[in-house]
């Protein structure tokens, strides 16, 4: 059941300039999400920022409580978070949102993850039951530059497939878009992969989405927009919709098939 | 908190014909259609609710982006996305009358004759408290004026509706309008039975990076704290011109204070909105609050209500500065 | 922030006869007379300040409480105490003339004939750039009623100080005003070479234990980022219906995004207020990072003036929610 | 000079529930402060509170950088001085305002100190210059209840004269105002004070004044008025006058003399 959780600050670790984790201890919340869902998470005390933001849950440990998350430093929000001390609470809203689908793979089913930037936030929980079910599954994290692969040894270990870097200035793995990287291996005589997750900004969602379709390979996006509360409450978080105008991405989503968005019109 | 002491009834109000069981209520776009919310809130134990804004047709609302985060508030311009009137009878209300909410229809349209057919579908509805009209709308017979800025525009839409309901009206009033207190005068001589201030600010962000406005309306209603003491101003000087009519403020509303504040003003009842993101428990959690309030100090919400108003003090736009 | 950056032609504006080294000025009341701030910000560094409102003789203003702190801002009601202009003349503005300020004079009166004995009183100062008259003042000759709350007496007032004066005349509006695009327009059409917006927002704030207002004047001016996305918006409505006035944007600007979003939404220049009592040395960082932005991108200040204009979007006083 | 000085909290004290006491480090401002001057202090990157708030230097440590302020929880302001964790910075405007005199003071004039709850605050650093110059000076500490006088400890071994404690309930040294404490010794047949320092809320101002009028005993009262600025800017601090209609309390005070507050007005 969605709950607002009380949850205490246990570590906060950088990965590189920005990009760095905080793991609280939310037993409850812990149990009950599943891979993809988010939380609005909110620093009490402060006026600054004013709404609460949005986090994929990166992990969560049932056995011990734990609940991680991958942030990168963009504004008030995330620097809260940057400058909340270990020991100190803060309100994590949720389970919010619909969660990624592994029905249907097996071990015979090969999957992709394909990951830009922060993008990467909500995949190491969704690793977790890739092993559960004994699903192959391929890692593509793809960033500017080297450092905005920070969060490429969060993986280590628990990636069974292969994993594909790139960055769009070469200083890290393949030179160019993580959706060319992909697009690279995915072709015909590729592994053929049965199913497409990925997380990142909207224009790699846009080049991303062609991809698939070329293919057709059946895939599940992590969508990313403003929200004013996380719950369906606002209706500030709509994302352009083809069967009907507008998505609600905190109902509906964050979890979505690139066929239901208008691309075009973002 | 204790059902006993929420269930007292020193927090009873009564608005003209509207009689609530306690002051605090969810303001219109901000608690969704209640559903939203019923891991965080008992409805039975609020006030009431006011509904997403209803029109006779399901409406598509505004492109994104919709909101931003502004210095203790935010912008919005939803568009007034909604399910239409009918889904709302057929799928909501019925839920809301099993969990035993005080349900109030936040209602709008494009014409006087949407407003009368909106309400009017509404009329007859079992378990509506009260009908409320947001007139912070265009009118699109009159050009896009919006009919909550001319006092004219407001009494010809309020009587006509009146002319052909029954239900209590809610009136819920623009900070827009050239004179606020014009308007609520209209408002309240064409027949609305409950006068609620405020609904949102216009307002404006820009991206400096795009020099582009962050929303794709281009402007949006500015909520939340930042709003409370122009709100709160506006509430006393509406209560100091028309005695006696029963006011519901508005405007960034978050805590007990707040509510205090507020009734000391001179509204029999307030409305939490844009708190409800940030806190959704925030309306249930300040009915316990408010009653504890009440029982320490052995006093009513009713005898709260207006207490600015005898201190004599203040209240006209000052010089500034 | 370096010399050369700061004193670099990219920041110079242009505001009708008003030439300013930068666009960034302090609001009057928040600044003193300048001599205040000495050890915080190099006066000869700023585009210009205002003084604290002038009147013809010393003024002893409102009793306290004054002020009050509201979320994400603060409510004043000072009462325009000052030292009266005869005092400015022989002790403040001579030393401001030695630390190199660029100073503009704000005025204000009880009646038209004051503003103008103020205002001739002020003609042929030395060193002084020009008289900005704050019109948020009520008019004892028509019962208190503000110069700035109609169009009518706006243009009355100016149009009179006008007449009689040669002074670089910078009029600036009240948000309170019915209209504020119809004030804008009185006063350019009067005879004001600047305006200058906005000034602050009546607003009130009650003391719960004591349901007592908590200035003793009962309401007063909001101010600070909470007024900002108001402020914003009032200026890009009033750079698109009257183009090619210069407009000073003023509410809530505390950091170089808000400096930008201001000028993109068409303001000449800006005007820090509320954020000096915050951060007293935070007027002469904005020029050094101003310049700083400049020089990064290879602009000038006079192309980033009005870009969100340009954009197309928005600006429409919208329906709520 | 004045500056605003960015310090480090190193300490953090509790007196009693509601009463503590903050450390900084700050060399600049710990070498420039005179007794009863203060600060305006900000923790940075909130909007609440949106104004800093004033704080009398309660000590200052020249040869250690060491600056202390006493501090007793209300609102938001005093509440972010609560939470700032150890280590992390704020911001000290200051010195701001007059200062107590002590001039023409010797070893022969005794002195009072009269202090209503937190109107301690200003004290401890006023007692040093009293112990540098030998003045012999006696402290009348006073509260609602005994928690009010939490700070009593801080005076202990610097207050060479006698210490005398009231409280309103009598739960801790003599029963009634503190005011009511130091009129019983100050009589004309008592030590006869050279001169009274006081600080306190101000219904203790309004009764003291009339004690040391009647007693003829030249006295400072440390006053306390809304800021918006600290520094003269604002206008919002003003305190009926006597002899113009308004003081200046952050220019012209903190520390005034009860003949020039026009009592009656307040
Ligand atoms: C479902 C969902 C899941 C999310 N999961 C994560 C997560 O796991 N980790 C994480 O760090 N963030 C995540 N985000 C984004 C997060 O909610 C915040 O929006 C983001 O961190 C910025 O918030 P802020 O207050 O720091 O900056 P804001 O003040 O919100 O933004 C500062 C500026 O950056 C712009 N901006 C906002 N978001 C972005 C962005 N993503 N990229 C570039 N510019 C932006 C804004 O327009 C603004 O101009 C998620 C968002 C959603 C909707
Ligand atoms: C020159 C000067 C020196 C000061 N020195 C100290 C000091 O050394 N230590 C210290 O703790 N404080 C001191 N203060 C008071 C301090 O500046 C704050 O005003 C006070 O701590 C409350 O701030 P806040 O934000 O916590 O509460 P606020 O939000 O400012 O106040 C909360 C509520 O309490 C009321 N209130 C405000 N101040 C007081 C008060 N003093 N007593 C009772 N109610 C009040 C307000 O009206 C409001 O209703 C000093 C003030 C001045 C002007
Ligand atoms: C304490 C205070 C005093 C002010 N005094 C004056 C004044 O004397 N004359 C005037 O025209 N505006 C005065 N103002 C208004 C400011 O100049 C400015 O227009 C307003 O505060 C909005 O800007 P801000 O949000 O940046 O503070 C005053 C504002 C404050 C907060
Ligand atoms: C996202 C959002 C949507 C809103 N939608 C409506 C609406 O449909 N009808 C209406 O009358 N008011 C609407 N409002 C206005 C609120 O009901 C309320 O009047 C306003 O937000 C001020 O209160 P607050 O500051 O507590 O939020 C909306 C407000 C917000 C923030
Ligand atoms: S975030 Fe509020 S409805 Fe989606
Ligand atoms: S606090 Fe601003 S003038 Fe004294």
């Amino acid at each position: 059941m969605r709950a607002d959780h009380r949850a205490v600050l246990l570590l906060r670790r950088v990965f590189s300039p920005g990009f760095f984790s905080v793991t609280f201890r939310a037993p409850a919340l812990a149990r009950e999400v599943s891979p993809g869902q988010f939380v609005m998470l909110e620093v009490a005390g402060r006026l600054r920022p004013y709404l609460r933001r949005a986090y994929s849950v990166a992990d969560a440990e049932p056995d011990t409580g734990e609940v991680e998350f991958l942030v990168r430093t963009i504004g008030p929000g995330t620097a809260a978070l940057e400058d909340l001390a270990e020991g100190s609470a803060a309100s994590l809203l949720g389970p919010l949102g619909n969660g990624f689908s592994v029905a249907g793979l097996g071990s015979r089913s090969r999957v992709a993850v394909v990951a830009g930037g922060i993008g990467a936030a909500p995949f190491p929980l969704l690793f977790r039951a890739f092993a559960a079910a004994g699903i192959p599954a391929d890692l593509y994290l793809g960033g500017r530059n080297a450092a905005e692969l920070g969060f490429r040894s969060r993986f280590d270990g628990i990636v069974r497939g292969e994993t594909v870097l790139s960055t769009d200035d070469g200083s890290l793995g393949e030179k160019g878009f993580v959706t060319d990287a992909f697009a690279r291996r995915a072709a015909p005589d590729g592994p053929g992969y049965a199913r497409v997750f990925a997380c990142g900004p909207m224009p790699m969602f846009a080049a991303l989405a062609k991809v698939v379709e070329r293919f057709g390979v059946a895939s599940e996006f992590s969508t990313e927009a403003a929200m004013g509360c996380g719950f369906g409450a606002c209706l500030g978080c709509v994302i352009p919709g083809r069967e009907k105008p507008f998505v609600i991405s905190c109902l509906e989503g964050p979890i979505l098939p690139p066929e239901r968005i208008a691309w075009e019109k973002i | 908190m204790g059902k006993d002491l929420t269930a007292q009834r020193p927090l009873r109000v009564q608005l003209g014909p509207l009689e609530l069981k306690n002051p605090i209520v969810t303001a219109s776009g901000t608690f969704g259609y209640g559903l939203e919310f019923t891991e965080f809130v008992d409805l039975s134990k609020i006030g009431a609710l006011c509904t997403k804004g209803l029109s006779l047709r399901p409406h598509a609302g505004n492109a994104p982006p919709r909101i931003c985060e502004t210095p203790a508030g935010m912008l919005n311009a939803i568009g007034l996305q909604n399910v239409g009137v009918e889904v709302f009878l057929a799928e909501k209300l019925p839920r809301l009358r099993e969990l035993g909410a005080t349900v109030i229809a936040n209602v709008w349209g494009d014409t006087e004759e949407e407003y009368v057919a909106v309400v009017g579908a509404l009329e007859d509805a079992e378990g509506l408290a009260a009908i409320e009209l947001n007139i912070s709308c265009p009118n699109v017979d009159k050009g896009g004026m919006l009919f909550g800025n001319s006092p004219a525009a407001t009494a010809s839409l309020v009587s006509r509706v009146r002319a052909e309901s029954r239900s209590t009206l809610v009136v819920k009033l623009s900070p827009n309008a050239p004179d606020l207190i014009e308007s609520a005068r209209a408002a309240r001589d064409s027949g609305a039975d409950v006068l609620s201030l405020v609904n949102t600010f216009v307002g404006m962000a820009i991206d400096p990076a795009t020099a582009r406005p962050r929303l794709s309306f281009g402007t949006g209603g500015l909520s939340g704290p930042a709003i409370k003491p122009l709100a709160l101003r506006m509430v006393f000087q509406v209560a100091r011109a028309l005695p006696g009519a029963p006011l519901m403020g508005i405007g960034g509303i978050s805590d007990l204070s707040d509510v205090l504040e507020f009734l000391a003003a001179g509204a029999s009842a307030v409305q939490i909105g844009t708190a409800n993101f940030r806190d959704p428990g925030v309306s249930e959690r300040l009915v316990g609050e408010l009653a504890a309030y009440c029982s320490e100090r052995g006093t009513t919400v009713s005898e709260l209500v207006g207490r600015a108003q005898r201190t004599g003090t203040g209240g006209e736009a000052g010089a500034e500065g």
